[in-house]
């Protein structure tokens, strides 16, 4: 039953993307719209189906190998995919949110010219992204995990017709592969010490006592694997694609670049928690880049203009808070946030794209404003994913940023400095998602003159449900120190959910500083947002007279940090440098030089035979008759003997 | 097969031989052939093998022969021109020596083999054993050799029958 | 070895009875004087044209090769033709007779194919 | 040539009496041919000469030995004088291998002091195993002397006779082979002693697996082969370039052929060449369909019994019945000499085209259908029907 | 060399003797009817040297064989002249190195 049920759920994305695929040049949107939604919503039916199967499974498994893929010598790699209480949670985000994008992008496709080749596309990646999570074993999440970048490079360069979108597209599929390499580097080192690469053995074969210094096998094979993550999930040394990849249309930007994808890196770490605990070095290395990156991907974030780039910057800052997680030893809370994250992100997202398709794809907020009147279905699901992002009580973000900021305080692997980096993210993004907020919705009408009504039924369920979850999402995983307080104790469902194969520490700090410190971090982040929204509505000016103070610190930030001009000048033209003195010495002169020289040889010695093959019958009779002579002369006088 | 028939018989085809490949006059060597033909088929007759030796008469001496003196009148070359020989002399010398390498390779060792000397003489020869053999161990090569002389025929027409050139077809 | 040794014995002799009778002619006949119209080849009294060649007929050298190939076929022949009665009365007679049969078949293919592309036309 | 000094004495006077008898029979065919074509053409031959012009022939040859010796300016002296001389060896060797009679057994004898063991003598130039093949072999060389004197007078219209000549030869060649194959059908061996020992007796031969006995014929091999016989006395003429078939020398433009150029002595031989051929031809007539040198129902063993009773010893028997049948053949042979003399003075000749057409389009053909109607009739008859 | 009685060495050696003199004809003259003249030395040599088997080992397959090679023989010679003829007609001159005009 699974086998059928899994193979559904795997099959039907590619068959809509080869149907899609086939009929690429059709124009009709409708038609390759319900197919491609449909495979969706059918992969999404048959992972619900799948999450009951795994909740009724005894051990809370299901493991169905399809057929062998490699076996040579002792490594044997099946086509088998592991159903776990982590893979049941991570297919449903995917299939669900990847449907409601299917359905919004619908709508927001519709003046498209390829609409068919965008929805195989997407097809594709659904698929490649089920395989990358439902992998049995490293090398077949390193299937999924490649055929990921190269949806995301598709997507991205999906108008490709305009230059620089298709040097988006380049630039993603590049950095990912930097990070694919030192994920492989990875997957050889773990094969090499432990000779298999599937989860299970995996981590059973994990040492108990965790490795100290930096040259032990597990740690240096963690540190690549984690340098892949950096590559996938965009952390600070690879991150730069990702602002990069808002070339792309915003459904894909919300699918690939808010919900699934860029979690990809934490979902690794998170299915090999034994590993990483046995590393506490790398573990140290995560959480203090998550952490950085989390600040300054904020950071950029507040001096943007273009509503896309700033959520691109969230999301970077977000992935940020969930290594920070994972890096101190907090899997549940990471992959909590990484699900909370996953809604109100692609809330966002699809809200920001129907206010783009609204506005005749015109990105930059300082266009935009007072929309509240006129989009009031986007503006109210936005509000929802505002409040839930910057921690609000009630919703989602709340609680997962929270059990994060409490782990990174209060976990052994943890530190102060940790949770401060956090505390100063978290006041940053409420900052920069209110000025978000006001410049888009609460602002004065700049555009009178244009028409702007509310986008069509298509888009807005989406955001609707998207809203809901992100509001509801939360009581998912209640933290013990509020289900104490709380009426009934609601269990931390989430948690027990996971409990079972994801590492998790028992912290036990007191409660009250639990309190204190959730206290601490909601009226930061509501100060932020009332300073933001008097910063942006009250005195447009107190924000102009704040950048000339710190002008040269401002312009370091708005120019994203000049990390794009570092490398280039640091890594790119270097290389070009070599490659030119490669080829013009090394090639012209020295190789080409040895093949002349070859040739020449070739045609003095062909000269030389070319007295053999005059024609002249009787030479040849001549040569015929002289070799049959000497060799019988060498035969019949013995003297071989 | 008293030794003076055959000493002699062979000494006479080795002259007639070198005399065929030594001559300068197209004509003189094919008749010197012819008669090198017919030495050998004395020769033959010797080895006793009468039947082999009559078609040695009829088909070489008889009429390959023949055919060669008929073209070599058709051609009525002019021997005007100088030495018969082809290259330069040097690359003659030179064949001549590997030639004789290639007989003094096979002779070297030829008298050492004492055993076979003991061989006797062969029985009579009679025609009915001869035609037996030939039409039940040989039939498939004596049907084959139908056919070649049958492809030999429309080659040789076909060849000489081209258009043009001093000859009408 | 008798047969032998009579051959060249009477081929001898002839070629030297004939060798013989020129010598006498050439003793007894009168010294041969050369004189132009004697020496020049018999024309039937017509001058001589020179004697280039204009078209060296090739039928002779056709005859030639055909006598030649259809030679050898009956000379295949003969050794059959020997056995003939010997394999008819051992009870082999169809076997033998089959096997010519498709041998002079071949034989009159080839013989038919002459005839049709008048390799044999005389002017 | 036999084991001790008395065989191989009989055996060297044995070749050169027959090489004489062949060479001394031309004078004879001469006469006979001039006397001959005279009666045909009701006109007297040569009678002036001796009884009935009998030494005109001796007169000839004198002439001939005091003709001029000529040989053409650029003509190739060599091979102009050697031309003649081997246009007789083909028929000198042929007719020695040809049994003129039954083979003379002489049982051993006292002479000069030593007994000189049992002789067989065989009443021909020298046994022959292949007889038949050696024939062909042998009258196959002939082609060299035409070709040799053609090259050798230089004389284009020479060269062109000689090429036609050969070439005819070659046809006729053919044809004659094939016949000689129906012969071997019925006899199974190439020993002409075997075939005329065959002839014996009266005509016997199997119809449809019995043994047939027919007492009024005599068992020659006419009666088996005629188209046979017919088809090899037809290219017997073409060999010896006679009437019907003697178009190189006869042709208008080319004169004389390849002996244009030829006068005295040299003529001659090749005259002596061409009766030879004549008389081989027709020994081989005799020998192959007319029982050789058997009378038609007596066989020799009966001929040598009936001399025996004449209280001759073995030996002179077998010498007498020799000698008595060796007429026998010789009639036979005269017989078949007369007919070509007497076809040369009645036949036209055949123009060259319908010359060689007649070899390969009519000859051919039928000696090839004779062959296999004889080796179909062989089978046939010999396989039990009823 | 001179034994009493002859033996296969003898027809060998005279056979082996007759070939290479064809073959140094083959390889020396000029004239192409003389270069076929040299191969019909080589295959008489051959024939030979079967006869010579065959009579020593006194069985008839030596004589077969080489009656089988006399009629391949006649028929090489027919074609070799046929070339030649053509040749003639082209060129009218004889000579082997006008059949490198083939090659090019």
């Amino acid at each position: 039953m699974e086998k059928t049920l899994l193979s559904i759920l795997l099959l039907t994305p590619v068959i809509g993307f080869l149907i899609n695929g086939i009929r690429f040049r059709s124009k009709n949107i409708k038609v390759a719209g319900s197919i491609g939604t449909g495979a969706a919503l059918i992969s999404f039916i048959c992972s619900v189906a799948l999450f009951f199967k795994v909740k009724a499974a005894p051990d809370h498994m299901v493991l169905v190998k399809f057929f062998d893929w490699i076996n040579i010598g002792s490594l044997n790699i099946a086509a088998e995919f592991l159903v776990d209480p982590i893979s049941s949670i991570m297919i449903l985000i995917i299939t669900g949110v990847g449907t409601l994008i299917h359905l919004f992008s619908i709508g927001y496709m519709d003046h498209d010219e390829r609409p068919a080749k965008y929805f195989s596309y997407l097809n594709f990646f659904l698929f490649n992204m089920l395989v990358l999570v439902l992998a049995s074993s490293l090398p077949l999440m390193f299937v999924g995990w490649e055929g990921v970048g190269l949806c995301s490079y598709l997507l991205i360069g999906f108008w490709f017709t305009d230059k620089e979108k298709a040097a988006a597209g380049m630039k993603a599929f590049i950095t990912n592969r930097i990070g694919d390499a030192g994920f492989l580097l990875g997957m050889f080192m773990l094969f090499y010490t432990f000779g298999t690469l599937s989860f299970g053995e995996l981590n059973e074969m994990m040492p108990a006592i965790p490795e100290i210094g930096w040259a032990g096998p597990v740690t240096l094979a963690c540190l690549f694997l984690f340098i892949g993550a950096t590559g996938k999930s965009a952390q600070i040394p690879l991150y730069v694609w990702l602002p990069d990849a808002m070339a792309g249309p915003t459904p894909v930007s919300a699918l690939i670049h808010a919900a699934t994808m860029v979690t990809a890196g934490i979902y690794m770490i998170v299915r090999m928690s034994p590993v990483f605990m046995v590393a506490p070095n790398v573990m140290m290395v995560i959480a203090t880049i998550g952490g950085l990156t989390a600040v300054l991907a904020a950071a950029v974030g507040l001096t943007q203009w273009d509503i896309k780039k700033v959520l691109a910057y969230s999301t970077v800052s977000q992935l940020g808070y969930m290594f920070l997680a994972v890096g101190t030893g907090a899997f549940i809370p990471g992959f909590f946030h990484l699900m909370t994250h996953a809604f109100f992100k692609a809330l966002m997202f699809l809200g920001a794209g129907s206010i783009i398709h609204a506005m005749h794809h015109e990105q930059d907020m300082r266009k935009m404003g007072g929309l509240k009147k006129k989009m009031p279905i986007t503006y109210w699901t936005f509000m929802f994913g505002w409040l839930a992002i910057i921690g609000m009580p009630p919703f989602a973000g709340f609680f997962s940023k929270d059990e994060i900021l409490w782990l990174a305080w209060a976990s052994p692997l943890g530190s102060k400095w940790l949770w401060a980096l956090g505390m100063i993210g978290a006041a940053m993004t409420a900052f920069y998602m209110t000025r978000l907020m006001c410049l888009v919705f609460w602002g004065e009408e700049t555009r009178s003159d244009h028409k702007v009504k509310e986008s069509g039924l298509t888009m807005t369920f989406p955001l609707m449900v998207l809203g809901f979850l992100s509001a509801t999402a939360g009581f998912l995983g209640i933290p013990h120190v509020i289900s104490a307080v709380l009426p009934g104790h609601p269990p931390n469902i989430l948690g027990d959910w996971l409990g079972h194969t994801v590492v998790h520490l028992d912290i036990h700090g007191s409660a009250i500083t639990e309190w204190l410190l959730m206290g601490w971090s909601v009226t930061v982040a509501g100060a932020s947002a009332l300073l933001a929204y008097y910063c942006y509505i009250k005195k447009i000016t107190f924000v102009d007279k704040f950048t000339e103070q710190f002008k040269p610190l401002h312009q370091l930030v708005e120019k994203k940090y000049l990390v794009d001009e570092l490398y280039q000048a640091k890594i790119i033209t270097p290389l070009i440098g070599v490659s030119k003195i490669l080829w013009s010495d090394i090639d012209v002169s020295f190789v080409d030089k040895c093949t002349h020289l070859l040739s020449r040889f070739a045609v003095s010695c062909g000269k030389g035979f070319r007295s053999f093959q005059n024609g002249n019958m009787q030479t040849y009779a001549f040569y015929m008759l002289l070799g049959s002579a000497v060799t019988l002369f060498y035969i019949m006088t013995g003297m071989g003997k | 097969m008293s030794p003076t028939i055959f000493y002699s018989l062979s000494i006479v085809l080795v002259v007639f031989s070198l005399l065929v490949v030594l001559c300068k006059n197209p004509l003189h060597s094919a008749l010197f052939l012819a008669l090198a033909m017919i030495d050998l088929a004395f020769i033959f007759f010797e080895l006793k093998a009468p039947f082999i030796a009559a078609v040695q008469l009829m088909v070489y001496a008889g009429a390959v022969m023949v055919m060669f003196v008929m073209v070599l009148m058709l051609f009525d070359l002019k021997e005007d021109e100088e030495s018969a020989f082809s290259g330069n002399p040097v690359i003659n010398v030179f064949k001549f020596l590997s030639a004789g390498l290639l007989c003094w390779a096979i002779s070297s060792k030829l008298f050492s083999y004492g055993d076979v000397a003991g061989l006797g003489a062969g029985k009579e020869f009679d025609i009915k054993a001869l035609g037996t053999t030939l039409y039940t161990k040989y039939i498939f090569a004596f049907e084959a050799l139908g056919l070649l002389l049958l492809l030999i025929a429309v080659g040789a027409v076909a060849l000489s029958r081209t258009k043009g050139g001093t000859h009408d077809s | 070895m008798s047969p032998l040794i009579a051959i060249i014995f009477l081929g001898t002799v002839t070629l030297l009875f004939g060798s013989a009778l020129l010598f006498v002619a050439s003793l007894l006949g009168p010294k041969p004087k050369y004189s132009s119209v004697k020496d020049s080849s018999y024309e039937c009294g017509l001058e001589v044209q020179e004697t280039g060649h204009s078209k060296v007929p090739i039928k002779f050298y056709l005859t030639a090769i055909l006598f030649i190939l259809f030679d050898i076929e009956i000379i295949f022949m003969y050794p059959w033709a020997v056995t003939y009665l010997d394999f008819v009365n051992e009870g082999h007679g169809v076997y033998i007779f089959s096997v010519m049969a498709v041998f002079l078949l071949i034989f009159i293919l080839g013989l038919i194919w002459e005839i049709k592309s008048k390799a044999l036309e005389w002017e | 040539m036999g084991a001790d000094i008395f065989e191989i004495s009989i055996n060297i006077i044995k070749i050169l009496v027959i090489f004489l008898l062949m060479v001394q029979i031309v004078p004879l065919l001469v006469w006979v041919e001039r006397r001959g074509s005279a009666f045909i053409q009701n006109r007297f031959g040569p009678n002036r000469v001796g009884p009935l012009g009998l030494t005109q022939l001796l007169a000839d040859a004198v002439k001939f030995l005091f003709k001029e010796e000529f040989v053409p300016s650029k003509g190739k002296k060599f091979l102009f004088y050697a031309a003649p001389v081997i246009a007789l060896v083909p028929g000198a060797l042929a007719f020695a291998s040809i049994p003129l009679s039954a083979p003379i057994l002489v049982d051993a004898f006292e002479m000069f002091g030593k007994s000189w063991g049992p002789y067989r003598f065989a009443f021909q130039g020298f046994e022959m195993g292949v007889g038949i093949v050696f024939v062909l072999g042998i009258s196959s060389l002939g082609a060299y002397a035409l070709l040799m004197a053609g090259w050798a007078s230089n004389n284009k219209y020479s060269m062109y006779g000689a090429l036609r000549a050969c070439a005819q030869m070659i046809s006729y060649e053919l044809a004659l082979g094939l016949a000689l194959v129906g012969i071997l059908l019925i006899y199974g061996t190439f020993d002409f002693a075997e075939m005329v020992a065959y002839q014996e007796g009266p005509l016997s031969f199997f119809f449809m697996g019995k043994e047939v006995i027919v007492p009024f014929l005599p068992n020659w091999g006419i009666f088996y082969q005629p188209l046979g016989a017919v088809l090899l006395f037809c290219a017997m003429f073409a060999e010896t370039n006679r009437t019907p078939f003697d178009l190189p020398e006869a042709e208008a433009e080319l004169v004389a052929g390849y002996h244009t150029e030829y006068g005295g002595l040299k003529m001659l031989m090749f005259y002596i060449g061409e009766y030879g051929h004549m008389l081989v031809a027709s020994a081989l007539m005799a020998t192959f369909y007319f029982g050789g040198y058997n009378l038609p129902f007596i066989s020799t063993e009966a001929v040598n019994a009936f001399f025996a009773g004449f209280g001759f010893s073995a030996t002179k028997a077998s010498i007498v019945t020799a000698f008595a049948l060796h007429v026998v053949l010789f009639t036979k042979i005269l017989l078949f000499l007369w007919v070509f003399i007497w076809v040369r003075w009645t036949l036209p000749r055949f123009r060259y085209d319908q010359l060689m057409d007649l070899g390969w389009k009519t000859m051919l053909p039928w000696a090839l259908a004779n062959t296999i109607i004889t080796a179909a009739l062989v089978l046939l008859m010999r396989t039990e029907w009823l | 060399m001179i034994a009493s009685t002859i033996t296969l060495h003898h027809c060998l050696f005279l056979s082996i003797l007759i070939f290479s003199i064809g073959a140094f004809g083959v390889l020396v003259r000029k004239n192409i009817i003389v270069i076929l003249m040299g191969i019909e030395l080589m295959l008489n040599a051959v024939n030979l040297s079967f006869v010579s088997f065959g009579y020593f080992n006194s069985s008839l397959d030596g004589q077969l064989m080489s009656f089988f090679v006399m009629t391949v023989a006649a028929a090489e010679a027919g074609v070799g002249l046929a070339l030649a003829v053509t040749v003639f007609k082209k060129f009218k001159k004889i000579d082997i190195k006008l059949f490198e005009t083939l090659r090019d």
